[in-house]
């Protein structure tokens, strides 16, 4: 297993500048880091050469210590049962990145969320209309700069007397004059 | 807008107490609280023998039992929904996303407080409300009925503009025509 | 100068002139077309009289004319819708071209349908039947599309009935000297036993042509659908008559007197009943609102051929009540289809939708002939479709009734599709700037479906003539033990009463329209069809909520097997057949509808070697 | 005919139709393992449809086509004999006979069909569409069946039909039996409760034709339902079962006879269309062949 994912890695390495990698033996798992601009030519020599033939899932990550944003591709070889995952970086602040919906049509999906709810630029992405957020006015809400509690005060009204969502049961215990146990202490806020 | 029994006419109370045994239910299963509907209508808490039924269309309808949390984008199929009911019709607002939100209290997208939007009769409270406490919430809308001060539809069409205007608060593609009864 | 003689001579004249007439200007031509079919009808509704005989002697052949009560009572078919067909198609023939010649051929063929009719011995009536199948030749082909698919094969098959009825009557004179029809029946009995069955099959053939009879009804649909709809309502309610009119006269008068009676019957019903299934299940099939009314014209002639075919009182009764009825309603169909082609361009039942609140009058004459079509009381269909049912179950037919009530059930379907085709469902855009058709197209269609409406609750006024009609044929007097007044009845006299029925339905109808209209006139008010539940989404513009592609799929797929095989590939096939085994011929005749000429000849050289061969 | 009659006739129907259908509710949850609805639940839920406001309407034909359901049920039950002694409901039993009734009776889906088609929504006509062909499906067992009886006794008036079974004292449903199980399995077509409520399919075609008609057309609808169930069952009474001279007989074997359907459907799922129409075209076609062969031979 281990010579495998070896083997799987030194194949990309040989072909594209790698810039770090990652293997988890016990998972099964490769973690590949690229730069932004080979991220296409890599999923397209992954698919066709090295029969990663699935995309199980793309998901984004806000770093927003390092000011960028993590693009992971999650990719699955149904022969060898391993697992690989394509990462890159990119600018957080003009996020721009490939539309690649030719390579697996399934990725117009995920592409159009990611524009929805992190303002990620795919040029040449086909979406017909809003995904989610009928009619967005506002920052992208998945970004962590992204005051979601605020938001809510501001656009939805919320019921007097329970403007913190306060835990219920401390009324209750107030009310009927006996104290909250330990246990329950820490969950409560 | 209230009126007690003793405001009512002869009329009205036969026709209320025909109305409080005869609820035809379209459910508008939006949240997680859909699955507590069937196990409501099924053999074990069978809510049929209070004639409470379920309806297929909202024109055939007369309560909109709207179960959980309420996003803008259900919000506005289910103020369509509710519009296209023919009166006398009735809201029964389901668990505490309706009331104040619940777990979705700071959420971006959903409603806090359904009773801004739309006039709601009755409110089963808890997350979720079991079957119990829906054929509570059933018998305490039959109750109202019986009383004849279950009118919250003539509420939403008296003050229409306050509905109307929270309403196109949330809703900024605010595309189809107004109300039709 | 006989009166006969002068409404021909008008009618030939007036066809000139009218197409002639385009020199001067648009408008006189229509008025000459109005004023001759009108002076015509005129002169012959008002000196009727059923015992004059005129004689045109040619060189030594004595044309016979004169009417008998049944072509008195086929002559009613042929002016009314000649009249009421006639103003439509001065409405709908504006702005198009070639308006002579669709006169001339129009009036000819009406003026040869009276000669047909009045023609008292075979001659005349051969002459008038090849005017009638040119002049109804010329029509089919008036739009000048795929003259070579409808035209070749709608020719292609009157020379067969042509062929065939000239053998019978050369035949017939060479067995009794005469061409009279008289002398025809009376000579009947002493010819030999084989020519006693080839010249009723012979006539039947060439009747069963015009009537659209199974294996004969290939040309119906196109010709149907591709004449101009003003005319294909009398070619559809007048002209197939014609050989409804043959085939009741050999019935009447050549058929009983045979030995093989029941069988030739039972045959020829056989042949109308499927006739009536097949081509209803086709007529499901269509998207187009002409082919569809189209089959469905072949299948209610089935009808009418199977109530002919059967023959006893009751029966022909139903039959000939059918023909007047199949006239007045489907007429009254295609002029609805012609109109709303006028109006949007298009007859094609998926493209257009929800005409009901532009186009009311048309939807009020669409739906009640709809409805007498379908032989739903009170309306004339259900007397028709009544007495045909009795005759058979009282002549033991019981095979025979399913099958026609299998047909006359499925024919539902396509009624609902027409109707909902064009005015029910989504109103979009595109129609929305539809106006009604003018009225002069708009009140010969009421006119027609007020008639269906009246004989739903006296049938008597038809069943006056035609009751006089079958008496002069030596049939027993139908009035007080068939029909009385406004009741119908059974050889077991068992009976429908239709007024009480008319009262009972009114009343009830009335009662439950003014509970449901005029409590809620007030308070409710008209939505638009794009507000329907859709489960909350609103629908856009472009959103298309019309259910139209594959309407009654799931009933095509449960009668698919009886929809796989079509005559018209057997004939096809077997003159592609023919082409194979000639090849010779393939030199002289290329393309398709020639080899279907071939077919035609060799087919009637087959009937001659089989009549020489087997009977002899 | 006296109108006071008609109406007598017009409220027994209803009554009894409303009635079954609450027995039939309750009878499904007993089965489900449920309590169930009062059985008087019906007439509760028709009341309350009626007075609920009727706010919007989609044109012409949306107010006629109930009006339509309405005209096929009233005009058929005029026309059968309710009770062996005509003297008692005789509306216009004499005025028309079995295939007058035939077709009146199928006046009522072309009524709910264009009344239908005019609220423009797809879901009511793919529901007109299945109810269409599912009626060329049952009509033809159903026509053979009668066609049987017509031919073995020599009338097609349903009262001639009434008087020989009381006059000999034997039920035709034993007299010809294949026309009696040609009828049966015709009538659970009619009565299009499952696995043939392909029309009104719920969960699939949202109640499918009456998918727009809340309020007072809906009660239309309801209650011409109810008449016409007890249309059917008091026909196939009168025809096979040898009529009733008072109505707890009538009562009785019209409720016995409706359990035949109602217990089919309890324990069977939905059939596909085009399935529910070629069902009638196998055993109870064969049947109904079957019954003719046997009327005309024996």
């Amino acid at each position: 297993m281990e010579t495998l994912l070896e083997k799987i890695k030194d194949r990309v390495n040989a072909n594209f500048d790698l810039k770090d990698y990652k293997i988890y033996t016990d998972l099964k798992r490769v973690d590949l880091f690229f730069n932004k601009e080979h991220i296409p030519s890599v999923l397209l020599y992954l698919k066709e050469q090295m029969g990663f033939r699935h995309l199980m899932h793309m998901s984004v990550v806000d770093w927003i210590e390092e000011g960028e944003f993590e693009i992971i591709f999650f990719l699955w070889a149904p022969k060898e049962k391993v697992k690989i995952f394509v990462k890159t970086r990119i600018d957080r602040d003009n996020p721009v990145m490939e539309n690649m919906d030719n390579i697996w049509p399934q990725l117009n999906t995920y592409e159009r969320e990611f524009k929805e709810m992190y303002g990620i630029e795919f040029p040449g992405l086909v979406a017909p209309e809003e995904f989610i957020l009928e009619s967005w006015s506002g920052p992208p809400p998945m970004r962590r700069d992204f005051e979601t509690d605020k938001y809510a005060k501001d656009n939805f009204a919320t019921r007097p007397g329970r403007e913190d969502a306060q835990d219920v049961r401390e009324t209750i215990a107030k009310r009927s004059g006996e104290d909250i146990p330990d246990f329950a202490k820490k969950y409560s806020r | 807008m209230y009126n007690d029994k003793n405001k009512q006419k002869i009329v009205d109370i036969i026709k209320n107490a025909a109305r409080k045994h005869s609820l035809w239910v379209l459910a508008y299963g939006t949240g997680c609280g859909a699955i507590e509907v069937p196990a409501t209508m099924t053999s074990r808490y069978d809510a049929e023998r209070l004639g409470v039924r379920g309806a297929a269309t909202p024109r055939q309808a007369d309560v909109l039992l709207i179960t959980g949390y309420l996003t803008v984008k259900t919000l506005k199929r289910v103020i369509r929904v509710y519009e296209q009911m023919q009166d006398p019709k009735y809201v029964i607002g389901f668990g505490s996303c309706t009331i104040n939100g619940g777990m979705y209290f700071d959420s971006y997208n959903t409603i806090n407080q359904l009773d801004l939007y739309l006039p709601v009769d009755v409110y089963i409270s808890g997350c979720m409300p079991r079957p119990e406490a829906v054929l509570e919430g059933f018998g305490k809308l039959q109750e109202l009925i019986g009383k004849g001060i279950a009118n919250g539809a003539q509420q939403y069409k008296e003050n229409l503009d306050f509905y109307r205007e929270n309403q196109k608060k949330v809703i900024k593609n605010w595309d189809f025509q107004d109300y039709n009864w | 100068m006989d009166i006969i003689n002068i409404i021909l001579v008008i009618f030939f004249a007036g066809a000139l002139i009218t197409a002639f007439a385009a020199k001067i200007s648009s408008i006189v031509q229509d008025i000459l077309f109005i004023g001759t079919i009108l002076a015509t009808s005129i002169i012959f509704f008002l000196n009727i009289n059923t015992n004059t005989e005129t004689i045109i002697n040619l060189s030594h052949i004595n044309l016979t004319l004169g009417l008998t009560p049944l072509s008195l009572y086929f002559a009613f078919i042929v002016f009314g819708l000649a009249v009421l067909a006639g103003f439509y198609a001065v409405g709908q023939m504006q702005g198009k071209k070639k308006k002579g010649y669709f006169y001339f051929n129009y009036l000819l063929s009406i003026a040869a349908m009276f000669g047909i009719l009045v023609s008292k011995d075979l001659v005349s009536f051969f002459i008038f039947w090849e005017i009638m199948t040119w002049s109804s030749y010329l029509l089919v082909i008036y739009n000048g599309e795929n003259v070579q698919k409808t035209g070749i094969k709608y020719f292609v098959l009157s020379a067969i009935g042509a062929y065939s009825m000239l053998m019978a009557i050369v035949i017939i004179h060479s067995l009794t000297g005469s061409f009279l029809i008289s002398d025809l029946i009376s000579g009947f009995n002493n010819m030999s036993a084989n020519m006693q069955i080839l010249i009723p099959v012979l006539l039947l053939t060439g009747f069963g042509v015009k009537a659209a009879l199974m294996p004969l009804h290939i040309w119906a649909p196109d010709a149907y659908s591709n004449a101009p709809m003003s005319y294909t309502a009398i070619f559809s309610g007048a002209l197939s008559k014609m050989g409804i009119y043959g085939m009741v006269i050999v019935f009447l008068t050549l058929i009983t007197k045979l030995p093989q009676e029941t069988l030739i019957r039972d045959i020829i019903a056989w042949l109308g009943a499927i006739t009536a299934a097949i081509s209803t299940l086709w007529a499901i099939k269509q998207d187009d609102a002409k082919r569809l009314l189209a089959y469905s014209s072949i299948g209610q002639l089935g009808y009418i051929v199977v109530g002919v075919a059967i023959g006893t009182p009751l029966a022909m009764l139903a039959g000939l009540f059918l023909a007047f009825m199949h006239g007045v309603f489907k007429s009254t169909l295609f002029m609805v289809v012609g109109a709303i082609e006028k109006q949007t361009g298009t007859s094609n039942l998926k493209e257009v939708t929800g005409l009901i609140r532009k186009m009311p009058w048309t939807f009020i004459a669409a739906l009640i002939s709809i409805i007498a079509l379908a032989g739903i009381p009170p309306l004339g269909g259900f007397v028709g479709k009544w007495m045909l049912y009795e005759s058979l179950i009282t002549s033991n037919h019981y095979l025979l009734v399913t099958l026609v009530f299998f047909s006359s059930t499925a024919a539902f379907l396509y009624c609902y599709k027409f109707l909902f085709g064009f005015f029910l469902g989504q109103e979009e855009k595109e129609w929305s700037h539809v106006k009604e058709a003018p009225a002069i197209m708009v009140v010969p269609m009421l006119i027609l479906s007020l008639i269906s409406v009246v004989l739903g609750s006296f049938p008597q006024l038809i069943l006056k003539p035609i009751n006089s009609a079958l008496s002069y044929y030596s049939l027993p007097d139908t009035y007080n033990n068939l029909w009385k007044e406004s009741m119908i009845f059974n050889k077991w006299g068992d009976q429908v009463a239709l007024t009480p029925i008319v009262y009972g339905v009114a009343i009830v109808f009335i009662v439950f329209a003014v509970f449901l209209f005029f409590k809620n006139r007030k308070t409710s008010r008209y939505v638009t069809t794009k507000d329907i539940s859709t489960s909350g989404e609103v629908p856009k513009e472009h959103e298309n909520l019309t259910f139209k592609e594959n309407f009654f799929q799931p009933f095509l797929r449960a009668v698919e097997p009886a929809m796989k095989r079509q005559m018209d590939k057997y004939m096809l096939a077997f003159a592609k057949g023919l082409e194979d085994l000639f090849d010779f011929t393939r030199r002289i005749y290329n393309g398709n509808g020639q080899t279907y000429a071939i077919y035609a000849i060799i087919f009637v050289i087959i009937l001659l070697l089989l009549s020489n061969n087997l009977f002899s | 005919m006296n109108i006071l009659g008609a109406v007598t006739t017009f409220l027994l129907a209803f009554a009894v139709g409303m009635t079954y259908g609450g027995l039939r509710r309750k009878i499904v949850a007993r089965v489900q393992n449920r309590y169930g609805p009062p059985f008087y639940q019906n007439f509760i839920d028709a009341f309350k449809l009626y007075s609920k406001s009727t706010a919007i309407h989609h044109g012409a034909m949306h107010f006629l086509g109930p009006a339509f359901i309405m005209v096929s049920s009233v005009v058929s039950l005029m026309f059968i004999p309710v009770l062996t002694n005509n003297q008692w409901f005789p509306n216009l039993n004499f005025q028309g006979d079995l295939i007058f009734l035939i077709y009146i009776m199928v006046f009522g889906p072309l009524g709910m069909a264009l009344g239908a088609g005019q609220t423009g929504n797809p879901n009511s006509a793919i529901g007109v569409t299945r109810g269409l062909s599912q009626m060329v499906g049952f009509e033809i067992p159903w026509v053979m069946a009668l066609i049987a009886l017509m031919v073995q006794y020599k009338t097609t008036s349903i009262t001639g039909l009434l008087d020989i079974q009381v006059q000999s004292g034997h039920w035709f449903m034993f007299e010809n039996p294949f026309a009696f199980s040609a009828a049966i399995l015709a009538s659970l077509g009619m009565f299009r409760y499952s696995p043939f409520d392909i029309v009104g399919a719920p969960t699939e075609l949202a109640s499918g034709p009456m998918s727009e008609n809340g309020g007072k057309f809906l009660f239309v609808m309801m209650s011409s339902g109810s008449v016409f169930a007890f249309v059917k069952l008091t026909l196939i009474v009168d025809l096979f079962m040898g009529g009733a001279s008072n109505l707890i007989i009538l009562v009785i074997k019209t409720f016995l006879l409706y359990m035949i359907p109602v217990t089919y459907g309890i324990v069977s799922p939905r059939y596909r269309t085009e399935q529910s129409i070629t069902y009638f075209w196998g055993w109870p076609l064969f049947f109904g062949l079957i019954a003719i062969i046997y009327a005309v031979f024996f």
